[in-house]
């Protein structure tokens, strides 16, 4: 709790992080009470095609080629955005964690061969790799999220590698080896602790690019048919793009929003987690 | 009787992309229970590389260490904890030997945690103990490590090393990175525990002064080789190795007279690479009374007279440590 | 110099190994059976085809000899044959591969110069106004859905504006030639090369202010002002070399993200590269191709690493190339 | 020598202060010392004293921000450097006056060869042809000693040993027969050994290009071994001043008797026959610090005037200072 406090009023010097936090919490928001805001969908047809923003009230964002409410679709889209870009992340992070951490801690032919495995998956083009991907297992939830996972926990992986690789090395683990300490507890009371700071932070940025890819799949026409999400939108949208193109603008704005808001609020965590220590 | 630890061509080799640097080659020693061992030497002798075999941190390439006659160099499992309780080791710089996202209490406790000594009331008192035995305040325990200074550190570092009550303590250059204000204070509280305990150290510096001040017996270390050893005031007094002899003249005396007065001998040359060592005895090459017997045959360690060895062509068995001046040439070749 | 090349390259094998196995194995997860899956369900599927394709993966034959035949395959780059495009996968492949590296070599040109000049700026004038605001503008360039920036700059420039050809590698039946054509090219590569530029831009723009900022505070910079020289020649003798060195190894490590970026760039802009043609590929389930342009952008991407890693030692000493 | 020509360099009421989080730290506060020509004056003190950063003040080079030198005058052959243009002030780095560094692995650049940046240093002060000043490098590389100087002027720093490199950075230095060099603490990250001979080559190229140095350490080894004038810093003061015999054979103020004291080697000590002199407690806070004695918290000796006022410099002979109320009370 005293770590808690200790971290948030770090964490507030920054002010745009505040404000990305902020940011953060309405799109969490809009995702939880998706359902009640629009309780009929974002795939009902519910006024004329092609309003533009602002025409109609009830309809802040327009409408569009279809006649359905564009904020829906908005409100709606971020539940697939944030859904799969925390769970993509998540498994990235259990991958690249248990791969880097083996690799960094057991040294040696351990760390070889699992760097070499590691690089494999770095040297396919990763956004190719997701499309192969998801193309051959059938578009859904589930797929298009495992595979932004394993394209993603490469780069995790090799930071928790370095992490632990300097760390073993550090007087106060090797302390710990000459009192005795066995494997699992310094991995989990000396390495660990000290090496998560910046695997959070770069978690934080992993979940935005995540949501990029699963919005990039969508415009490509390789999201999940059955759900609307912000790719979606923008493919959609771009059949009308010289007529309409508020309807690509807008669920862009979102995304934009919503990766700005992660990387900001990341570099915040950067500040928060590791202060500078004073030494000497 | 058995000494309690006893090392015996003890060696460790590193592969590296340039080659295999031979970190510690072939080398003995012993520490007698209660002795305070000194080891000098300067940069890439070896020494750390000793040391931190010895508390089982590397393991040795080949060569023995026996624990009061008991083999330790390749314990696992209990047996390895054991030694644990009876070996410990403190470290140079006390910014990086402590966890800085644990407090100083959790960080003393961990050695009894891991041993499952006492409960957690009886863990609690220890701690306290502790830090008093080293000049801390019992309030010391819910800080962090970072609140500090570096001679605090140490300190810390000291009492952690103290926990498990171990019958040998290696110290690692622990004063190497403090003031000399600070280091003073570290001197004194390592000699007071000493006094009170009966414990050993292995004393590892760079510092010629400060293992004078510290070491009972010294251990001169050049190139992954001993080169000399010998009491701490006959070594002064009479250094017989070349090396020594160099490295006494080197060290800067605080005393304007007693410099200026004593001669200097100034090596030349630098070190040569660990991985390609000179033939014969490794000091030749920058030797000033080096010989052709010194490429062709490396020196053993031999003892000169009662508990002194050296390891030089040049210094017998039959002159005597008299017949040699401080800082003075060695006499000829037998 | 040459035996560390061969040498790179030897150690590369396993990896291309590798690349080739964890494509064999997609294939094989997949549900259904490798033959349907290469060959795709829509209408492609005749008797012919199905043939060519057990035969050249040999998919009767137990599993291990499957791998091995399509290992033994790609590496003898006989890719097979694709029944879309009437055309030999290889050849398909090496008729796209320009625009691809074109489109690339663009948009790394304009990433890690604009990337540098922008962070350079931002380290000079380091917590100023100036400062401020290149940090805001990276961070939105870092932020920006590459599709979605492509589709706004088109609304923009050649919708609105009307300045910039919306797409294509060059005017179609201009019949250019000489100077005109090149300046065609370059005059349809600046928007592609723009978007799929940004992000990259972004990222070596921050690294490249924090890198600088990093140089400054070492001791040989100290060293360097003390002998008197002037803070310009401070900046550009001593500390940009020395920054670049991050940004170099970034550069590298960032190109096969940069091939995938192509993917959505060449289907925004109707590139004719190999991006497009994967994408195609994919919706006309022509999986063989799909794989092999995949495979054969990872090879890519180890050649293009071999070179940037000569580059760095060229940069930095430090590194011995023997 | 006569007491009439004007001293080299002058430092008078020097203020250095680093705006920090935690607030101004006075890390250089109200220091003045001259070094005469010819001088081998040694600036030592303990880590934190303000030394290093008095080298840099005297040069220019404090990092602005967080660093700025606040106050005083800084005379150089009678002008003072810190009114001096930057243009001017660049002419006299590496010209008249020159420095090097501690870590002799990190004050090089690594990604240029060793010719590159001697010839640098020369072809910033001298218009010369870039072949001549080639060759200078060659000549210096063989003034310091670097065995094989044709094949080292082409050589990347980390091809050369620790020792190695301060020589070069030495060469560097002395490339332009600077009046005065600044070596803030040159030997600290060397070996004894290496010590020893990087020391003798300073001792001679003072005397073969006739160089005042100041040398900036926090061994009082090599200040006894090396320089003829000392002054000894604490917590960003000049505490004592004197000639190194003087003042080693009669330390005046508390906390120079108490350095002394606290090395080991000093006199025939063992931990079984003697303890060691510590000086008890830390280094005070230089956020803001009181005005009074700033030893007085860990003095021995201390008396009620040190906890209140700020004890001024009291001489008791030529050339020798110190500031301590018992100091003073003592010798009057």
């Amino acid at each position: 709790m005293r770590r808690l406090t200790e971290f948030w009023r770090r964490y507030r010097r920054n002010v745009l992080a505040v404000l990305a936090f902020g940011v953060l919490l309405v799109v969490a928001a809009m995702a939880v009470f998706a359902d009640l805001l629009y309780p009929q969908g974002p795939w009902e047809m519910v006024t004329r095609p092609f309003l533009w923003p602002g025409d109609r009230s009830q309809h802040l964002l327009g409408s569009d080629m279809l006649g359905r409410d564009v904020m829906a679709g908005i409100v709606h889209g971020s539940r697939v955005s944030l859904l799969i870009g925390v769970v993509a992340t998540a498994v990235a992070f259990i991958i690249g964690t248990l791969v880097g951490a083996t690799a960094g801690y057991f040294r040696g032919w351990v760390d070889d061969v699992l760097m070499r495995f590691t690089e494999i998956f770095q040297t396919i083009p990763p956004f190719m790799f997701l499309i192969v991907l998801v193309a051959i297992f059938k578009p859904s939830v589930t797929t298009i999220t495992l595979a932004i996972g394993i394209v993603s926990w490469p780069t995790l992986a090799r930071l928790v590698r370095s992490e632990f690789l300097t760390l073993r090395e550090r007087d106060f683990v090797q302390a710990g080896f000459v009192i005795g300490m066995s494997n699992t507890r310094i991995i989990l009371t000396q390495i660990l602790p000290n090496a998560l700071p910046p695997v959070i932070v770069t978690s934080s940025v992993i979940v935005a690019t995540a949501i990029i890819n699963e919005s990039a799949l969508s415009f490509l026409g390789l999201g999940d048919p059955n759900l609307m999400s912000w790719g979606t939108m923008i493919g959609a949208g771009r059949q009308v793009l010289r007529n309409a193109w508020y309807l690509t603008a807008l669920p862009g704005i979102a995304i934009l929003l919503t990766v700005l808001a992660l990387n900001i609020a990341g570099d915040g965590l950067n500040d928060a987690l590791n202060p500078r220590l004073k030494s000497g | 009787m058995i000494p309690l630890l006893q090392v015996e061509n003890l060696t460790k080799h590193f592969v590296t992309r340039q080659g295999t640097v031979q970190a510690v080659d072939d080398v003995s020693l012993s520490i007698g229970e209660g002795e305070t061992v000194g080891l000098v030497g300067e940069s890439g002798c070896g020494k750390s590389t000793l040391g931190r075999m010895i508390v089982r941190l590397l393991e040795p390439t080949s060569g023995t260490i026996t624990l009061q006659g008991k083999e330790v160099a390749h314990l696992r499992g209990e047996a390895s904890k054991r030694f644990r309780r009876r070996v410990q080791l403190i470290f140079q710089d006390p910014f990086t030997s402590l966890n800085p996202r644990s407090t100083v209490g959790r960080i003393l406790e961990e050695p009894l945690i891991v041993h499952r000594l006492g409960g957690r009331d009886e863990r609690r008192a220890q701690v306290e103990e502790l830090l008093r035995r080293v000049g801390l305040s019992p309030g010391a325990a819910d800080q962090f490590p970072h609140e500090f200074s570096g001679g605090q550190r140490q300190r810390i570092g000291i009492a952690r090393a103290l926990a498990l009550s171990p019958e040998l303590i290696v110290c690692d250059e622990p004063v190497s990175a403090l003031d000399v204000s600070i280091q003073a204070q570290v001197l004194n509280l390592l000699s007071s525990l000493k006094r009170q305990t009966g414990i050993a150290y292995l004393f590892i510096s760079h510092d010629l002064s400060v293992i004078r001040y510290i070491a009972d017996r010294i251990i001169v270390m050049y190139l992954g080789k001993i080169v000399e050893v010998a009491g701490h005031d006959s070594l002064w007094d009479r250094p017989l190795h070349p090396y020594t002899q160099a490295l006494m003249a080197a060290v800067p005396l605080p005393d304007p007279q007693a410099a200026r007065s004593r001669e200097r001998v100034v090596l030349e040359g630098d070190l040569p690479s660990p991985v390609s060592p000179p033939s014969g005895c490794r000091f030749r090459t920058r030797c000033p009374h080096a010989v052709d017997r010194c490429a062709r045959e490396e020196p053993a360690l031999r003892e000169v007279v009662g508990g002194r060895f050296v390891a030089c062509h040049l210094v017998t068995a039959g002159d005597g440590p008299t017949d040699i001046g401080p800082g003075g040439p060695p006499p000829p070749a037998a | 110099m040459m035996s560390y090349i061969a040498r790179r390259l030897l150690q590369a094998v396993p990896a291309v190994f590798g690349i080739i196995i964890i494509n064999f194995f997609v294939l094989h997860l997949a549900p259904g059976d490798a033959a349907d899956v290469l060959a795709g369900e829509a209408g492609a599927a005749n008797e012919a085809y199905m043939k060519q394709l057990r035969e050249t993966f040999g998919l009767d034959q137990p599993l291990y000899v499957q791998l091995y035949e399509y290992v033994a395959n790609i590496l003898q780059l006989n890719l097979g044959y694709s029944f879309r495009h009437n055309m030999a996968v290889a050849d398909l492949i090496a008729e796209r591969l320009p625009a691809t590296l074109w489109l690339m070599l663009s948009a790394v040109f304009l990433a890690v110069g604009l990337g540098i000049l922008l962070g350079v700026t931002s380290a000079r004038f380091v917590n100023t106004i100036v400062d401020r605001i290149a940090s805001v503008l990276a961070l939105l360039c870092y932020s920006t859905p590459v599709f979605w920036i492509g589709l706004m700059m088109i609304v923009l420039f050649s919708v609105e504006l009307g300045w910039l050809p919306s797409g294509g590698f060059e005017t179609i039946g201009a019949d250019f030639t000489g100077l005109d054509r090149v300046l065609d090219v370059l005059w349809h590569t600046l928007m592609p090369a723009l978007a799929l530029s940004l992000f990259y831009l972004a990222v070596y723009a921050r690294l490249m202010r924090a890198s600088m900022l990093e140089v400054y505070r070492l001791d040989f910079v100290t060293t360097a002002h003390a002998k008197g020289l002037s803070p310009a020649r401070v900046a550009f003798k001593h500390v940009l070399r020395n920054a670049l060195l991050p940004v170099v190894t970034m550069a590298g490590l960032h190109l096969g993200g940069m091939l995938g970026g192509a993917v959505v760039v060449e289907v925004v802009f109707s590139w004719p590269g190999i991006g497009r043609l994967a994408f195609d590929a994919i919706f006309q389930r022509d999986f063989n191709l799909v794989l092999s342009i995949l495979v054969l952008s990872s090879v890519l991407v180890i050649v293009i690493n071999l070179a940037v890693d000569l580059l760095y030692a060229w940069l930095d000493p430090r590194i011995e190339i023997r | 020598m006569s007491g009439v020509a004007p001293p080299l360099l002058e430092v008078r009421a020097l203020e250095t202060r680093f705006s920090t989080e935690a607030g101004l730290v006075h890390a250089v506060d109200g220091l003045s010392f001259s070094v005469n020509k010819g001088d081998s004056l040694a600036l030592v003190g303990e880590s934190g004293c303000g030394k290093s950063v008095t080298a840099l003040s005297i040069l220019r080079l404090v990092p602005d921000p967080p660093g700025r030198v606040a106050g005083g005058e800084i005379l150089f052959e009678g002008y003072d450097l810190l009114k001096l243009s930057r243009r001017d002030m660049r002419r006299i780095r590496g010209g008249e006056m020159s420095m090097i560094f501690q870590d002799p692995m990190t004050s090089l650049n690594p990604v240029l060869t060793i010719g590159d940046q001697i010839s640098e240093a020369i072809r910033t002060h001298e218009s010369v042809s870039r072949r001549s000043a080639w060759r200078r490098c060659v000549e210096l590389l063989e003034l310091v000693r670097i065995p094989d100087p044709h094949r080292r002027v082409h050589d990347y720093p980390h091809r050369l040993s620790g020792g190695m490199r301060q020589r070069a950075m030495i060469a560097m230095a002395v490339a332009c027969a600077p009046k005065l060099l600044i070596a803030d603490e040159p030997t600290t990250a060397l070996d004894v050994t290496i010590q020893a001979q990087v020391l003798g080559l300073l001792d001679r190229l003072k005397r073969e290009l006739g160089m005042t140095v100041l040398l900036i350490t926090h061994d009082l080894g090599v200040v006894a071994e090396w320089a003829n004038r000392v002054v000894v810093m604490y917590a960003g003061n000049k505490v004592e001043e004197g000639r190194v015999d003087e003042l080693f054979a009669q330390p005046l103020h508390p906390y120079t008797q108490g350095l002394l004291g606290a090395i080991p080697q000093a006199g025939r000590v063992h931990y079984t026959n003697a303890r060691l002199h510590e000086i008890s407690g830390t280094v005070p806070n230089l956020i803001d610090p009181p005005a009074r004695c700033r030893f007085a918290e860990r003095c021995a000796k201390a008396i009620d005037i040190c906890h209140r006022e700020y004890p001024a410099p009291f001489r008791p002979a030529a050339g020798r200072e110190v500031s301590c109320f018992v100091a003073e009370r003592d010798l009057a």
